[in-house]
């Protein structure tokens, strides 16, 4: 165990698979030169060489199609998005090539590739550089998402994004980059679609993903303070989804608040309550209630886009009003 | 400015080896065998047959959703494809069928797709639009225009990355390049001197749009923009094209870097098969007229027989097995199973992880159909 | 009244528009000299020539982004997708110009466009001409939404459209352009966020939208047929989205099946799930139950898709699931 | 082929205006009266004090989010648009403090939207890469790179559907011609004429990439694929851009067509406040020697005084004149009232309807904050 930044640990994971694995390559806006916008490739031109780290020109659509097309011979490209906002441009690639090509070609053609980058917003970026790109990567088939909230999971998630077979978006955050954590040493994969209990709890669910665990242990904290036991449950993976997990809370504390950082309208948010409210009916004392970012473009200035990011306070309130208490 | 489609033909019509000119064609003729020059011309009238075949099973509904036909173009398939290697990739739009079998797609693989067969060489799950066959280098078959121009550089990086001597060939329709996709791919293939060579099938329009209404430059000029050398064929001429392509293909291989070819030919069918042939967009006349002077198939035979290395008994018999090919390939097809609907799900992820439910399904099991879910 | 298809219902309110107000053009791939790929258009150009009714390059981002600049100084653009499949290449521009700029520009610059043409599968048409979009357009606030699913619908939605000051996306279908029914002679006008109850049934509620209102229809006289009186609601526009009307039809029958041909993962139907589950919790005597297509790229061979897309038959089996009756 | 920097800063120098050479200088004021002049060096100190100012500003805490300072490349703010009409429209990237203000829009309105105030252009909204105002003709602002490209066509579009005489100016940085976007709205530009005039603000770098590194064609080369002509212009002669774009937008009101303007240019600061201003991708040396050379003010000064246009008084004068209008700016968003609470919702939609519900956030509340929601 060493502790490190959450920004190191995805460096960790990116050099333990490349040192194993000729074929994985990464590919990106400033990734190489520039040592990454957010310098999560730092040392890694040097260390690999300009053929495997990869400045690209700014055409997402272009890059990402080009590592698809690497892809399909069995490379394993990584092909970062500076942020998951510029990842729109691409998702033609992502979702009619990468998500399609096994199916289109009868299982003749996987596509080995990991889209990485920062999703959601950071501090003051404004409306077209904060937005959480989740729904447009998972509502395809085809495509799986993961999500790593601390430095161990984002070493142990992307290792194992880099070895999956299938097309993986790895979702970090420009906020999270900093963030210190211990993180095992060596190989070490963390397998898609295990869900990961962050604190337990008796009374309430706090369902997670992402940044936002650490709202949601911030606002579990406050929670203890008047008694209330939440437990946070980190789904690390939306797809796929640790359905076990989610049930097992459920019928643990018969009280959910799901908390994301994106818009509401068919959110993950609305997936996951869709699934618990089927498999899960008889077991919910309260309706889930769903905390996420306010359903506006995130404004730039600072008061206002507070009030648009979920807060602790937020998901303290939703708590409350699942456990049918008065807002604090 | 514009290369309006009389500009093109004057283009066509402009080379050596127009039809009339008994001399110049047995000039073309040189530097193919006996052997080859009958190979080729089996291999045109093999596509020529096939997609006949191919119409007249969409006609009686064995053939369903879009199914663009290579009819008239087929000089590019064979011209273009049989000098690569088999080790070499090729990936192209919809308009596929007769470069998946020059690429080694098995007319009865290629048929039994179209039908949507088991037996389809992508197992019926693709469709006209989306044949595969790694195994022969053949890379699809993809229905976005434009969206496989990014897949094809990356094919060359791929090769380029392996240190390997193959080549790509990126094949796409002339209002393919109005796509952004194609810009953003030459450049970094010029960038990273990627092999591939990109092959535009000019066949003067995207559906009812003449090229010359969405430019105001010739072909040639597209590539330049990103350095890309640029190259006008007569695609209608299938030994000029497969000089052509046998001498490109060389020097990419040598590592000349990305190449673009303007291959002028001309669609003699509908767009799709629920488009009509002719409209407002294009007439009567200018098609017929295309049909009588333009036929891939008819200038290389009427060549071959002027140089008398063709006799009406010879063709008859290449048209046969071409015609009896297609047709057993439809036979086969017709005689294929249809897809078992157990394997609905099969082939969504590669990895179905032990972990997680991938499928959303419902809770193993989707309400009405009883469909299967990863639980 | 007349009858007409939804194709020409769809022209009659273009047509109407177009000569009560100069600032709507049309432009889209072959809509003009081809009278557009599905006709929907044809006779247009004539009428009002080149300058009004456009031939685009095949080119979605960058049409799609000319519209919005042009909406973006007043005019009106109606902004024809050949299908929505391909307008995935434009989601930058909708996502990042369109839906945000009012909120950027602090209510400076509406954008009155008009995004449309066909959405989901049409017959055999595979894994990349099939694909429901809605997701994508309604996840980002400043979007809105309308599906229509009759001739009627069609003219007084699409009209409807044009005259609202915010981007609008309109959903069609390829396999409704030949239904026929009575639409309204002269202006018809229906105003964004009006669901309609296209049937009525005490003993449960099928939601749904688009298309899959027709297949509704049919699940709902196979359940006739069994003494079942389902209740068919046709959102008609999911953004805005009539709230009450739903809430209303949980509250008369308890038991709801959502129907989209889209797919589920954090599909229309999560959404309405989860407000459902929030909004009328005590009403529900089932789990809603939700039909969409088999979550998997569409295959093309004729019988996989027909598994893979909702059928009368499903849509009948969810009901008696619903109603806790063995599937039929 | 590349333009590397070095090339670049040869056609720089190599232009007649060099700033040794006082007779080149004294032709290059011609056609200038002297109050233009004096108008010119206020225009481009001001926007210099104002981006020291928000810089300043912005290592305080009082602007937040990406900052992206013109300095350097102010020549082009002046030069580009102050010979435009007022109803001539502009739309830009993310790098557009000085253009905003060169447009019309107040030093106070785009101070204070750098501090996310309702006094500013956008209300606070939208912040340093957003500012917006149409009675200017300012159109933004766009952060998305090459997003701007096809609204500024649309822009054009507009202004040609309805027999208007405007041009519209649409800037873009270097490393915005490898969007497809580019490309797609270059050809529609060209195909249908519009009054679109393109400016890539040269400055060699995006981010931390050199052209060179991602285009292996100089820029010129990058509008001929669609037939838009290219011109290049020394931008940081604010003498030279300004006649050179009188000039080419007299021709584009009176039906030239589209047309692409390379104005080399130099960032003198880092790609934003959050990067270091040299670092492996281009020298400290490189850096200095364009700060000395380079800069359109210095410039400009140096032949003004040359010519005895302008006194070391006069020249204070104006400075301070600069830095106080700066100064106001920044008090004056400093002294402005941020954003209500209860404004959180405006403006997502124009119309908010009367019937069904727009904003899903909960039941008419949301949780926790108390937000609003349209029910
Ligand atoms: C992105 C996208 N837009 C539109 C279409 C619909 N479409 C299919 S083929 C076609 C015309 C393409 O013409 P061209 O590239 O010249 O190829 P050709 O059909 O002539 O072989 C169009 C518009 C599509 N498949 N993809
Ligand atoms: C589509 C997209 N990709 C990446 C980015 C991140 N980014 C912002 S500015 C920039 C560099 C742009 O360089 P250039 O166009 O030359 O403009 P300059 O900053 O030099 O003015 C990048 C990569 C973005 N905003 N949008
Ligand atoms: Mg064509
Ligand atoms: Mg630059």
């Amino acid at each position: 165990m060493a502790e490190m930044t959450y920004r190191d640990a995805l460096n960790a994971a990116m050099c333990q698979e490349m040192d194993r694995d000729d074929s994985v390559f990464l590919m990106g806006e400033e990734v190489a030169e520039y040592d990454g916008a957010y310098k999560v490739s730092r040392g890694m031109l040097e260390r690999y060489g300009d053929q495997r780290v990869v400045d690209s020109p700014i055409s997402e659509l272009g890059f990402a199609g080009l590592c698809v097309g690497a892809a399909m011979t069995g490379l394993r490209p990584i092909c970062e998005f500076m942020t998951f906002n510029f990842s729109i441009l691409a998702l033609d690639q992502v979702i009619n090539s990468a998500a399609k090509m096994l199916y289109m070609s009868n299982g003749q053609i996987p596509v080995p590739i990991v889209f990485r980058g920062p999703t959601g917003a950071a501090l003051q970026l404004s409306a077209q550089h904060s937005q959480a790109c989740e729904t447009y990567y998972v509502h395809a088939p085809g495509v799986k998402l993961v999500t790593p909230a601390t430095p161990a999971d984002a070493k142990g998630l992307l290792a194992a994004a880099i070895r999956d077979d299938d097309p993986v978006a790895v979702m970090e955050g420009e906020l999270l980059y900093n963030v210190r954590g211990e993180v095992p040493d060596g190989e070490y994969i963390i397998p898609l679609g295990v869900a990961d209990l962050k604190r337990s709890g008796d009374d309430v669910s706090i369902v997670t993903h992402g940044k936002m665990v650490h709202v949601a242990l911030q606002a579990a904290g406050l929670l203890a303070r008047e008694g209330i036991e939440a437990e946070v449950l980190d789904l690390r993976s939306i797809r796929p989804l640790d359905v076990d997990a989610i049930l097992e809370t459920v019928a643990r504390t018969n009280r959910v608040v799901y908390l994301e950082e994106g818009w509401p309208f068919a959110g993950v948010g609305a997936q996951i309550v869709s699934m618990i409210q089927d498999e899960a009916f008889d077991d919910l004392d309260a309706p889930v209630v769903r905390v996420t970012q306010a359903d506006i473009p995130m404004p730039y200035a600072k008061n206002l886009e507070q009030l648009a990011k979920p807060s602790a306070k937020s998901v303290v309130n939703a708590c409350r009003q699942v456990l049918y208490l008065p807002a604090a | 400015m514009a290369q309006a489609i009389g500009e093109m033909e004057a283009k066509v019509n402009g080379t050596e080896l127009s039809t009339a000119d008994g001399e110049a064609d047995a000039a073309g003729l040189e530097g193919f065998s006996r052997e080859e020059l009958h190979a080729l011309l089996a291999d045109m009238l093999l596509y020529r047959r096939f997609e006949e075949k191919a119409e007249e099973a969409y006609a009686i509904g064995k053939i369903g959703g879009f199914c663009h036909l290579h009819i008239g173009q087929e000089g590019l398939a064979a011209g273009a494809i049989k000098p690569l290697r088999g080790d070499d990739l090729v990936i192209t739009a919809y308009r596929e069928h007769t470069q998946a079998i020059a690429k080694g797609i098995t007319p009865r693989a290629a048929m039994a797709e179209l039908y949507g067969r088991t037996t389809g060489c992508s197992g019926g799950r693709g469709g006209s639009m989306h044949l595969f066959d790694t195994s022969v280098g053949f890379m699809g078959g993809h229905g976005i225009v434009g969206g496989q121009i990014p897949l094809g550089a990356g094919l060359g990086w791929a090769i380029r990355y392996r240190g390997g001597d193959q080549v790509c060939v990126c094949f796409m329709g002339d209002a393919a390049v109005n796509q952004g996709a194609f810009l953003e791919s030459l450049n970094m293939s010029a960038i990273w001197r990627l092999p591939v060579i990109y092959v535009v099938e000019n066949n003067g329009y995207g559906m009812g749009t003449a090229f010359s209404r969405v430019s105001v430059t010739d072909m040639e000029a597209r590539s330049g923009a990103c350095g890309v050398p640029a190259h006008t064929i007569n695609g209608q001429d299938v030994l000029e094209t497969y000089r052509f392509f046998e001498d490109l293909a060389a020097k990419v291989r040598a590592g000349a870097g990305p190449q673009f070819v303007n291959a002028l030919t001309y669609r003699f069918r509908g767009h799709s098969m629920s488009d009509p042939v002719s409209g407002t967009y294009r007439s009567k006349e200018e098609v017929e007229a295309h049909i009588t002077q333009q036929d891939p198939i008819t200038i290389l035979r009427d060549r071959m027989m002027e140089a008398g290395l063709l006799t009406q008994e010879e063709l008859e018999a290449i048209d046969a097995g071409a015609r009896s090919i297609s047709d057993d390939a439809a036979d086969f097809a017709d005689a294929s199973p249809v897809p078992d609907p157990s394997t609905l799900y099969d082939h969504v992820y590669a990895e179905i992880n032990e972990h997680g439910r991938l499928f959303l399904d419902g809770r193993g099991e989707r309400p009405g159909d009883g469909g299967p879910a990863n639980g």
